[in-house]
């Protein structure tokens, strides 16, 4: 091993320094795949909601409204998804024939059961979100938004489809990877426009609890 | 290509290189911070719609009334109930935690029997069911019943049961509504005694703990409060007679030290000036009395109670200047005063005009039982449950075939509690409905667990010190755990299985009738409402001077210094033990680790020899205790301060083996005339350890 | 000394007088703000208890002895401590309102803020919290649980406030302008003597707006210059002496 | 090459003509180190594992012992910067007779000081905060970036002395290296001078600005405390003698003569000299502590010392016996050059310095500053003392590994030569 030192490389002919140097470059492709490619796979797991809910047939089947079921309760609180009680309030009995509302019915409606569904923008314990605050009302001040647009500024528009998105669970923080992290939220409350009309300022406690 | 050593390095940085530039080390980087705060052993929250649903505490020894917070179904909050008369917009430090007490770690989840080498098996309620019935079956005349519960119907269907079973040892837990019964049947009265604080301007509280852990004691507080406006002068003037500075003393505008368990005396002292002054009251025994208050000198008075003479007078010349002077006699710890005290301290108000007064004394109207065979509340109010086990001990009275248990907790709360332990080791047969594993609970031989105030239909009537008739419902805001049922209902069908008919078919009816009983509206009750009568009853009592003669002769406590327990209703009670949220709430030098602190002050500890944290053994003919010192100049001389609620053997890891039961030093005494057993004297030898 | 000054000041006038110390508020605060209970809570300096209820001795001995309890939640300081110390930016005083915020994702847990607040309202959690099992269930969903390795505080029941502005918007009132009462904390809700009064400090339509006036009235450690947000009351003056470190030739207030 | 069995086994990577202990010797001086550091390694799991709750920290003292002894070994490790300084900037040229030790010394305790910090911080997972969200108005800020940097040029310093290892000296790279980093080194020791004296400076800072804590609290010079330049110059005024206690510990467990007399001499010189100027200043603040801050907090100095734990002692024995008589005996000749009087005073003067770290991190929170509140006192715990030990344990395998193989004294060879 000393022998090596003693006699230096012969490093200063081209060919060699060009071989020399190719072993880095073939690390520093793998390296990008493994990083660009192969780590997002290896980090988020694919889930499936619990229950095969189409949008669709309660839109256009049953002629429902999004805030037959995502409203705001009266003292400003935000229901978000409908308790198995009120879908029970129509699935008490199987209405079509879809195996899948039998199952439903079977495992949640006659154990009173709670759908643990997948909720792709789920914020942390320790964000405090109002919809209430960010309505219509408030971000028309100077946008244009239809309802639809206000919500799909941030949750997927599934009214249509009949089939949930796959859900993304990122392995080590188990959070949702479609979960708005904090930079997005300051696209809107770092902006100093807002304050006026929305008094959305950027201070911690405005969204932290 | 043959990969040499050299290569090797080159792909490795390479490798590092272009690491530095995928996403790989900065997202880690990140989510690994994210991880940190969303750890998955930290619970989470879980959301939910919130819903409020009004109450009463069956906890809470004040009867406060309480707005329970769900989050879907889980309880999550007690909150104050701005419409409650017992909560007036403030809640107890017990009650306040209430919901997380359902999860305590203490709860009894399942039936329990002790088998034959003194462990406890789960066994099925079937199982349960058939024990309790072949041994109660068996006991027939010979079974005792004891209640821990002051204020519920539940004491009509126990009574019935153990009447039905030919024998008229049914008990209640002692408290301070057995010598006021006492009294108010002295003097020749009927109804309860009622205080009307909020429309006093001079609430005199001899001994009575009123802010702190005395009657409808968030009442009393909210009385307090609206006579206070913030940083204003005060509409009304709290006084407080007592041995040790309490939290009501905190409060009052002024404390005046006296002994403890020299109530009666203090108020005779005051009669004595009153009467002096040209006070009377239009009563059969006015001139008995005022013979008896004439022997009451300020000079005698000082020398019984150790009050001030001064400070004697100047409260008796407030009380006549006021417009509407309130007194209240009680027991700083709740329990073991003899009537004679009560009687004083009725006379003064009666001196004072103050009877069936507004911001006077009240007799409220009680109902009736509504079981077949069940007793009366005056009935019930007139058994002693300490006599009756003294009697026991004596060999007076032979001990029953079985004892049975409501929500009591006589083991740990009975004065002398070991010897009262003793007592209870000679009943063959001891089944206790209860919540929580306490103490008695590990002497039974059957172990019934029955759901939370939060968890049933329940009632309160009337709590003692309420200034008014009152009633309303417990109702069931939580769901009922798996494996307990609710006493009411087992009780009546245990009943039946026994072959007894108390009248009723379920607990419900019995609710139901107990309302009609006080004239209360059942939807409305159910409703959340509080019924509320302004009715009294109208009666010309005497001063019960004869009674009053003979029950005051106090008789001076053994030992050189007096043990003056203080009862705080943040430690607990001995139903509950330390709920687990309280504990932080217990004062540095009240308990450390597991050592009790008892508080002096400098004059007593110089005389002692002792200083603060030294260890000390305060020992009586009843028991002994150890603890330390602590310095505390609200304390009178000669005089040890000893918190209640600590030194629990049984309960959870927040109240087992925490300090020292002071329940063990008071001595049980009889007082003249009534009979009542008496433990509000105790005197101590102190030593150092 | 630059004061953070808002539109709204969030504020408490405790009467001291008032008090007894019952411990009410510190109950009714863990359970809100989901701390966990303690098997031994002896140690009271490394007791997580965003409130404390001190006594206070007027130190003459019997019988002329007089006592009070003093109930200490975050002071919410106009010029905090605290904040400007953080290296990390996990507390600050920004928003409107002028709550002293602590964000427990953000904190690494260095606990200068602990050394800087003279008022000991800045907690630490030594170790994981642990609820006896089962009792996680009585946890509001209102504050997030905070893992060990984190400094906590009183936030005045900030999620209260968010509620109140919530509720305002879906009744249509302005949530900028909440009513006396709208929002007030845990621990004054609680209060069977009524003894702690929260609101709007520069509200005159809120009662502390005037008790903070009264000359009853004064703050703790007014000469360090921390400029609280929480005024207390006494008309005892060697209370409001307890209140401040004076010299033996100072004469104090009111 | 002839084995020459006398030698040690790994003689061939001494330095140039040192003598070492034999191979067994070395690897029983490890085994006793190693000893404690794994005892100290435990204590820094149980902390990371299980959270600070294993610790007497509390609420009262959210800093405590590690505190002390990061500021401490940081005030002792600033040698390396002053001396580094004096050398390649002031070109006073003897010291490059221990420079390398002082490079090392600053090294190891500035390392160590991190090692600790990582334990004391709750969330070490989020330490980077620090960089990335860093508030820049805080001074622990200052410090973590000041800290960071001046670590990076102690390592940079450190490297060339690693390279010239006999064996690594032949790696023409390393060699080349190290030849240029040394070209450099002025650059560095400059650049590493102004960080070391900011932090050295925002450590004192740090408890400055406590305005709150009227114990520390010293109003500011422009936008500076007090404390900050107290730090620098107590730090400069014991560092250069810290590296000479050292050096004295390793010629007596080795017992070889590594440092000339003239050398540690001429360092105690100067530290009295800082001494000297620091004791002007810090008797000055300390005037002005008891005459103006106090009393304007409504506070008496009495009030700020609590029985013996918190006693007056701690300040006379600061001042006094750990700060003026070390002062008078370094910078009269006649005493200087007493070993036994020199050394002591080297010691006094490091005890000193970490009395004034203990008394401002412990002692300022142990005084209750609200009326109604109690003196609190703190003891630190077997975690506590085990993962400082571990910082201790690694120091030594540090400069143990150094002496062994790497050519720290220049002067070694000579000293010996002669004294043979």
């Amino acid at each position: 091993m000393a022998d090596r030192h003693l006699h230096p490389a012969n490093g200063n002919s081209a060919p060699s320094q060009f071989g020399g140097a190719a072993p880095f470059f073939v690390g520093l492709v793998v390296a990008l795949i493994l990083g660009w490619w192969a780590f997002p796979q290896m980090l988020f797991s694919q889930k499936h909601q619990p229950v095969r809910f189409s949008h669709k047939v309660h839109m256009e089947g049953a002629g429902m409204e999004c805030k037959s079921c995502h409203f705001l309760r009266e003292d400003g609180s935000y229901a978000g998804l409908p308790t198995t009680e009120s879908c029970a309030e129509c699935h008490s009995e199987p209405m079509g024939e879809d195996p899948e509302e039998a199952r439903f019915i079977e495992e949640y409606v006659n154990t009173g059961k709670e759908v643990e569904w997948l909720v792709y923008q789920k914020q942390p314990d320790n964000v405090f979100f109002s919809h209430a605050a960010h309505s219509v009302d408030s971000c028309n001040n100077c946008h244009e938004f239809t309802e639809t647009e206000l919500c799909s500024q941030c949750h997927p528009n599934v009214a249509e489809t009949d089939e949930a998105p796959v859900y993304y669970e990122n392995k080590l923080t188990k959070y949702s990877k479609q979960t708005m992290k904090m930079w997005r939220c300051e696209r809107c409350h770092a902006n100093p426009e807002h304050f006026g009309t929305t008094r959305s300022s950027n201070a911690c406690y405005v969204c932290h609890k | 290509m043959a990969v040499d050593r050299r290569g090797f390095l080159k792909f490795v940085a390479g490798v590092s290189a272009g690491v530095m530039v995928t996403p790989i080390p900065w997202k880690l980087l990140d989510d690994a911070s994210i991880w940190t705060q969303n750890w998955p052993w930290i619970p989470s929250n879980v959301d939910g719609a919130s819903t409020y649903v009004s109450t009463v505490s069956k906890l809470c020894p004040s009867c406060v009334g309480m707005k329970v917070r769900l989050v879907g179904d889980r309880p999550v909050r007690v909150l104050p109930d701005d419409n409650h008369p017992l909560s007036k917009g403030g809640i107890s430090s017990l009650a306040v935690a209430e919901a997380q007490m359902l999860h305590s770690p203490a709860r009894v989840k399942r039936p329990l029997k002790r088998a034959a080498d003194g462990a406890y098996v789960a066994i099925s309620w079937e199982e349960a069911d058939a024990l309790l019935a072949e041994k109660l079956a068996a006991a027939k005349g010979s079974l005792a019943c004891v209640s821990g519960d002051e204020t519920g119907s539940i004491n009509d269907v126990l009574s019935a049961m153990t009447g039905k079973a030919g024998s008229s040892n049914f008990y209640l837990m002692p408290s301070e509504a057995q010598p006021a019964a006492k009294a108010v049947a002295a003097m020749g009265g009927e109804g309860q005694l009622g205080y009307d604080i909020e429309n006093s301007d001079y609430v005199l509280a001899i001994g009575a703990n009123i802010l702190e852990s005395w009657g409808t004691v968030i009442r009393n507080r909210a009385a307090f409060k609206a006579t206070r406006p913030h940083g204003e002068e005060p509409a009304a003037t709290f006084v407080f007679a007592g041995p040790v500075q309490n939290n009501t003393a905190a409060g009052a505008d002024q404390w005046v030290p006296i002994k403890a368990g020299t109530e009666g005396a203090f108020a005779l002292g005051i009669a004595h000036l009153l009467i002096k002054a040209g006070a009377t009251a239009d009563a059969a025994d006015f001139s008995a009395f005022a013979r008896l208050a004439g022997t009451f000198t300020p000079a005698k008075v000082a020398e019984l109670t150790g009050v001030n003479e001064d400070q004697l007078k100047d409260v008796a010349k407030a009380l006549l200047k006021a417009r509407r002077p309130l007194v209240i006699t009680g027991s700083e710890f709740g329990q073991g005063t003899g009537a004679a005290s009560v009687l004083a301290g009725v006379a003064v108000n009666m001196l004072l005009g103050g009877l069936n007064r507004k911001g006077g004394l009240k007799l409220l109207p009680v109902a009736g039982p509504v079981v077949d065979g069940a007793m009366t509340r005056a009935e019930m109010l007139g058994k002693d449950f300490v006599a009756y086990m003294s009697r026991i001990n004596a060999g007076k009275d032979k001990a029953p075939a079985a004892m049975v248990f409501y929500e009591a907790n006589p083991a740990y709360a009975l004065p002398q509690a070991a010897k009262m332990a003793e007592v209870l080791a000679k009943v063959p047969f001891k089944a206790t409905f209860t919540t929580f594993l306490d103490e008695t609970a590990m002497l039974c031989d059957l172990v019934l667990p029955v759901p939370m105030g939060l968890e049933r239909l329940d009632d309160v009537a009337t709590p003692y010190g309420s200034g008014q008739a009152l009633y309303c419902l417990a109702r069931p805001v939580a769901p009922m755990p798996a494996h307990v049922k609710p006493a009411g209902d087992y009780i009546i069908a245990l009943a039946g299985k026994l072959g007894m008919d108390l009248g009723v078919g379920t607990w419900e009816e019995v609710l139901q009738a107990k309302a009609r009983a006080m004239g209360a509206d059942w939807d409305s009750l159910m409703d959340g409402n509080v019924h509320v009568s302004s009715s009294t009853v109208n009666a010309q009592p005497a001063f019960g001077a004869g009674m009053l003669q003979k029950g005051i002769a106090t008789k001076a406590a053994e030992g050189d210094y007096a043990i003056a327990p203080v009862h705080k209703l943040n430690v607990g009670t001995a139903k509950t033990a330390i709920p687990p949220y309280n504990n932080k709430t217990i004062r540095r030098w009240e308990l450390q680790g597991k050592e009790l602190y008892v508080a002096m002050n400098g004059a007593t500890a110089r005389k002692l020899g002792v200083m603060k944290h030294d260890k000390i053994v305060v020992s009586n003919k009843s028991g002994s205790i150890s603890a330390r010192v602590n310095i505390f100049e609200g304390v009178m001389n000669d005089t040890v301060a000893v918190l209640m609620g600590l030194g629990h053997t049984a309960f959870d890891q927040f109240s087992k083996g925490k300090g020292e039961n002071v329940m063990q030093l008071l001595t049980v005494g009889f007082e003249s005339g009534t009979g009542l057993s008496v433990w509000n004297m105790a005197g101590a030898t102190i030593s150092k350890a | 000394m630059e004061i953070k000054e808002f539109k709204v000041k969030w504020g408490m006038a405790i009467d001291l007088d008032k008090c007894t110390g019952c411990g009410a508020c510190m109950v009714a605060c863990q359970a809100e703000n989901n701390l966990a209970p303690i098997a031994d809570a002896s140690n009271k300096i490394k007791v997580m208890n965003w409130l404390v209820v001190y006594e206070l001795s007027n130190k003459k001995p019997f019988p002329e002895h007089d006592v009070a309890y003093l109930p200490r939640p975050c002071q919410q300081c106009g010029h905090p401590p605290c904040v400007s110390v953080c290296p990390v930016v996990a507390t600050d005083k920004n928003e409107e309102g002028g709550i002293v915020s602590q964000i427990y994702p953000r904190c690494i847990g260095c606990r200068y803020c602990m050394a800087a607040c003279p008022y000991h309202a800045r907690y630490f959690n030594w170790l994981d919290p642990v609820w006896p099992e089962g009792m996680e269930k009585a946890l509001t969903p209102d504050v997030s649980v905070r893992p060990r390795g984190v400094v906590e505080k009183c936030s005045f029941c900030h999620h209260r406030f968010m509620k109140a502005k919530d509720k305002a918007i879906a009744e249509g009132r302005d949530p900028e302008a909440l009513a006396d009462g709208d929002y007030v904390t845990s621990c004054a809700e609680a209060c069977p003597n009524g003894a702690i009064v929260f609101g709007d400090l520069n509200n005159p339509d809120h009662q502390v707006y005037h008790l903070s006036r009264s000359k009853y009235a004064s703050r703790l450690l007014e000469r360090l210059h921390a400029n609280t947000q929480v005024y207390y009351l006494s008309r005892r003056e060697w209370v409001r002496r307890q209140l401040d470190n004076y010299l033996d030739n100072e004469k104090v207030k009111g | 090459m002839e084995k020459n069995y006398s030698l040690p086994a790994d003689h061939d990577l001494f330095p140039d003509g040192a003598k070492r202990c034999s191979l067994m010797q070395f690897m029983a001086w490890m085994g006793i180190v190693g000893v404690v550091a794994a005892w100290g390694l435990y204590a820094a799991y149980k902390v990371l594992s299980t959270g600070l709750g294993v610790t007497a920290l509390d609420d009262y003292f959210g800093f405590g012992l590690w505190i002390t002894f990061d500021l401490a070994v940081i005030a002792l490790g600033a040698g390396a910067f002053f001396t580094g300084l004096l050398r390649y900037i002031l070109n006073i040229d003897p010291l490059k007779n221990i420079i390398n030790l002082t490079v090392i010394v600053g090294f190891i305790c500035y390392s160590g000081a991190m090692l600790i910090l990582v334990l004391d911080v709750g969330q070490p997972v989020r330490a980077w905060f620090g960089y990335w969200h860093a508030n820049v108005h805080s001074m622990l800020t200052e410090v973590i970036f000041c800290i960071t940097c001046y670590l990076i040029v102690l390592i940079i310093e450190f490297i060339p002395l690693v390279f010239e290892q006999k064996q690594l000296d032949r790696i023409p790279v390393l060699h080349h290296i190290a030849h240029n980093l040394h070209v450099m080194m002025p650059l560095f020791a400059g650049v590493g001078a102004f960080l070391s004296t900011f932090h050295q400076g925002s450590l004192g800072g740090m408890y400055g600005v406590l305005f709150a804590r009227p114990y520390v609290f010293r109003d500011g010079f422009f936008v500076w405390p007090w404390t900050f330049f107290l730090f620098v110059i107590s730090a400069v005024g014991s560092g250069p003698v810290f590296t000479v206690l050292i050096a004295t510990i390793m010629e007596k467990m080795t017992g070889r003569k590594l440092v000339s007399w003239e050398i540690k001499s001429l360092m105690g010189k100067i530290a009295g000299s800082m001494l000297f100027v620091y004791l002007i200043f810090k008797f000055l603040d300390t005037y002005g502590w008891i005459e103006h801050i106090l009393p304007h907090a409504g506070l008496t100095f009495d009030q700020n010392f609590y029985g013996n734990i918190y006693g007056q002692w701690l300040l006379w024995a600061e001042l006094g016996v750990c700060g003026v008589l070390p002062c008078i005996i370094l910078l009269t000749p006649s005493l200087r050059n007493n070993p036994a009087l020199f050394y002591s005073a080297a010691l006094l003067d490091c005890i000193g310095i970490t009395i004034n770290r203990y008394v401002f991190t412990v002692q300022a929170l142990a005084m209750p500053v609200m009326p109604f509140d109690s003196w609190e006192t703190y003891a630190p715990n077997w975690a506590e003392w085990g993962s400082s030990a571990l910082i201790i344990a690694y120091g030594a395998i540090v400069l143990s590994l150094s002496y062994r193989y790497l050519p720290v004294f220049p002067q070694e060879k000579k000293l010996n030569a002669t004294k043979a």
